[in-house]
């Protein structure tokens, strides 16, 4: 039986190649598959889809990647805080599509649970709905459809060898929806623990939805706005 | 132009804020101005902060010992959670705001229409942001109510007939609090629910037909 | 403030009228409220629409309701198992609407979550389709639409004062969709632990949802159909 | 009319289904027949088991000393689970499934047909016994097996050119195992995969017409 459990970086993104469209969890920079995405970078992958909530953010995370012109497209709600990726949209360099974020979490479910298509409230009567179906319930909604991806790549602070994962504090965010909305799913873990050490009821995503899991190293888990009590 | 010396100072505007919340219920909180409400709300009124990034149960800041990388808010500030807290994905927590399990949201605004409209996301050739949370956020709570200056920096009145930049949401802003006063979008005019102390209509840069009542 | 914390069933259930919809978690005969359901049946509510994926088993849980005549409607997945409810639908003393089992599940979970409807491939080309609205997608699919109620009864294993729920092992099943869709949630657990005793990161259902909370008492917690290992 | 004597029996029926399963894969098995499949599988394979009732990782019975009332399988029968299993609620479970995480879905069934239609959820006048997750468990699944003998007990064959019955799914099946043999839909007719030892073509109780190859 072929394992999920990869080395590291390099031996688990083997198979990634221009062009391909890649959801990364994390918000802001919390919970952010650093090390995956320092190997897109050391491989150099150009023409880059990213799917994340916001393209990386200070100048980290996938904002290495827009630093290297590696991506073409962006999926995402939010720009704010994000120099490079304002840079790079206003100068046409990447094609930003803005989802509002509840919508861009839902479709990115709706992907990984099989559901067709959905009517949310989101975005009526405002540019976002230029082009879409809209439909009247108790509110006039629009239908949005899922959305997906050839890789997932994501960070979890344990994992087992089948790819159950938990995620700590706020750094769950969008990452159990993508490792179920994409072909491959890509883990990285600050603790690779033994099957059973996660107890069956807290499992935050189920290991079928894992297809590569390794054990990170260095991380830096930046803090973006440090703001401590009695001293603001 | 500016706008007139008696206005609230910021947290006089989140006190306007704090008078509308019931007892125990659970709130929303936008990036900017509405951020400041974690910090002043007395915690005996046990409000349930929310945050859209995946939390609820919001207390203040972290000390530097107690400060974690993984527990921010929607502003992708430090905080700190209070017991009973919960962490969840992107998707149920949307899904707490969009099923109406919110009571109320704030949102900070760049302009704000009689017919209860907001724009908080783009200025066209200029700046965008990205819509973020908002144009979901806009819809479910009981009670959304839009924090923001009365006057730009340039001194026009963000308080309009209609929205002049592109739309958040349309038709979905209850309550607008400037630091002149608290207002109520009525279809072709604001209600003055209240002025800051010394404050007069004439200073609110609104056409009379603006202003349907004073209350 | 008004405190969610009930004395027992009588007292949380106090405004229960009848005609009211009620949800019921459990999956036959695990995980179900058995406190708030014989408190319904101490109270003799009638004409109930009980919307629960099996309306009791083996002539218990909602059964023991069935049993009073006090279901007029109901709406499930499954009617093996469950004589009661069998004998009722062919008498037409029961009202049954049949939903394939994920349907009620996402229509519940919709209704919950402010999704307005959505697409979904189950039931196509079936009797389910009749009267339904459907689109071609990969799969050709029906259009469904969010399953809400009145009140939800549901059992967790612990809960706190603010209603943040943990279940036990596959007791989970519906309950904490049905808490989401109802507009009054009640919850029945075998402990009813301090604020702050369950992690935050392990909260199954948080308390948002929930409106009132008691500790149960005098669970059969009945096992259907028990095999055990070299014994059959 | 009572079928052949030389048929496989339930465990080799179950066998069949073990061949055609990858090392690895996950598994949803029906109610009925598909049950035993957990009993036999050689844990060496490494198959997760998922039970649509919410559970992934279901391994054999429980001892009278480890059962456990919360811990059941879609048939309400007590189970155990493996190290590295996982809880979840019913929408999660249903999600894998429409989602087509488990890659092998095993449901029990009155008719098949040609078309790979399924029908397995009433008998009209007769037998409702409702679909359960039968009509979502046909649709995501890489490859859906049905189980079931190959005649009725009237002694009617099970393998139709269109189903008779209610449908479940339309057009659904990939693969049928009775206790005759392993066949594929078509459209029009089936193909035989493989014949128990000793049934012949002629025991199967179909045209010629429905029967398109011999493998």
């Amino acid at each position: 039986m072929t394992s999920k459990v990869f080395k590291d970086a390099e031996s688990a993104l083997f198979d990634m190649k221009d062009g391909v469209s890649v959801m990364s969890g994390g918000f802001g920079l919390c919970g952010i598959p650093e090390n995956s995405i320092l190997e897109i970078r050391r491989r150099q992958l150009k023409n880059l889809h990213a799917i994340s909530n916001n393209i990386g953010n200070s100048g980290r995370g996938l904002a290495w990647l827009l630093k290297e012109k590696q991506i073409s497209r962006a999926t995402c709600s939010y720009v704010g805080g994000n120099p490079d990726l304002e840079q790079q949209m206003l100068s046409h360099e990447v094609d930003v599509t803005l989802v509002p974020q509840g919508t861009f979490s839902e479709r990115i479910r709706a992907a990984g649970m099989g559901v067709r298509g959905f009517y949310t409230p989101a975005g009526y009567g405002t540019e976002i709905a230029e082009g879409k179906e809209s439909r009247e319930f108790d509110l006039p909604c629009l239908l949005e459809l899922p959305l997906a991806a050839d890789f997932a790549i994501i960070k979890a602070q344990k994992g087992d060898p089948y790819g159950n994962l938990w995620f700590q504090e706020t750094a769950r965010n969008f990452s159990p929806l993508m490792a179920m909305a994409a072909k491959v799913t890509i883990v990285e873990v600050e603790q690779l623990v033994e099957l059973g050490e996660i107890l069956p009821e807290d499992v935050h995503l189920p290991g079928v939805f894992v297809q590569r899991i390794y054990q990170g190293s260095e991380y830096e888990n930046t803090i973006e706005i440090p703001i401590f009590e009695d001293e603001n | 132009m500016t706008g007139p010396q008696n206005h609230w100072s910021k947290n006089e505007m989140v006190d306007q804020v704090i008078e509308m919340l019931e007892d125990g219920s659970s709130l929303n909180l936008g990036i900017g101005i509405p951020t400041l409400v974690a910090q002043r709300i007395p915690p005996e009124k046990g409000i349930w902060i929310h945050s859209e990034n995946g939390v609820l149960g919001v207390a203040g800041r972290p000390t530097r010992q107690s400060v974690s990388p993984t527990l921010i808010n929607a502003g992708k500030e430090t905080i700190s959670v209070k017991k009973g807290a919960s962490f969840f994905d992107s998707a149920m927590s949307f899904g707490m705001i969009r099923g109406g399990h919110i009571d109320v949201c704030v949102l900070g605004g760049m302009q704000v229409d009689a017919e209860g409209s907001l724009a908080n996301w783009m200025i066209p050739g200029k700046k965008v942001t990205g819509m973020g949370g908002a144009m979901d956020l806009v819809h479910g709570a009981k009670l959304v109510i839009v924090m923001l200056t009365h006057f730009s920096k340039r001194g026009d009145v963000k308080l309009l007939h209609r929205c002049k930049l592109p739309l958040t949401g349309k038709g979905v802003v209850h309550k607008i609090i400037t630091d002149l006063g608290v207002f109520t979008p009525m279809g072709e005019s604001f209600q003055i629910d209240q002025l800051a102390p010394g404050v007069t209509k004439e200073q609110l840069g609104m056409t009379d037909a603006l202003i349907s009542s004073v209350n």
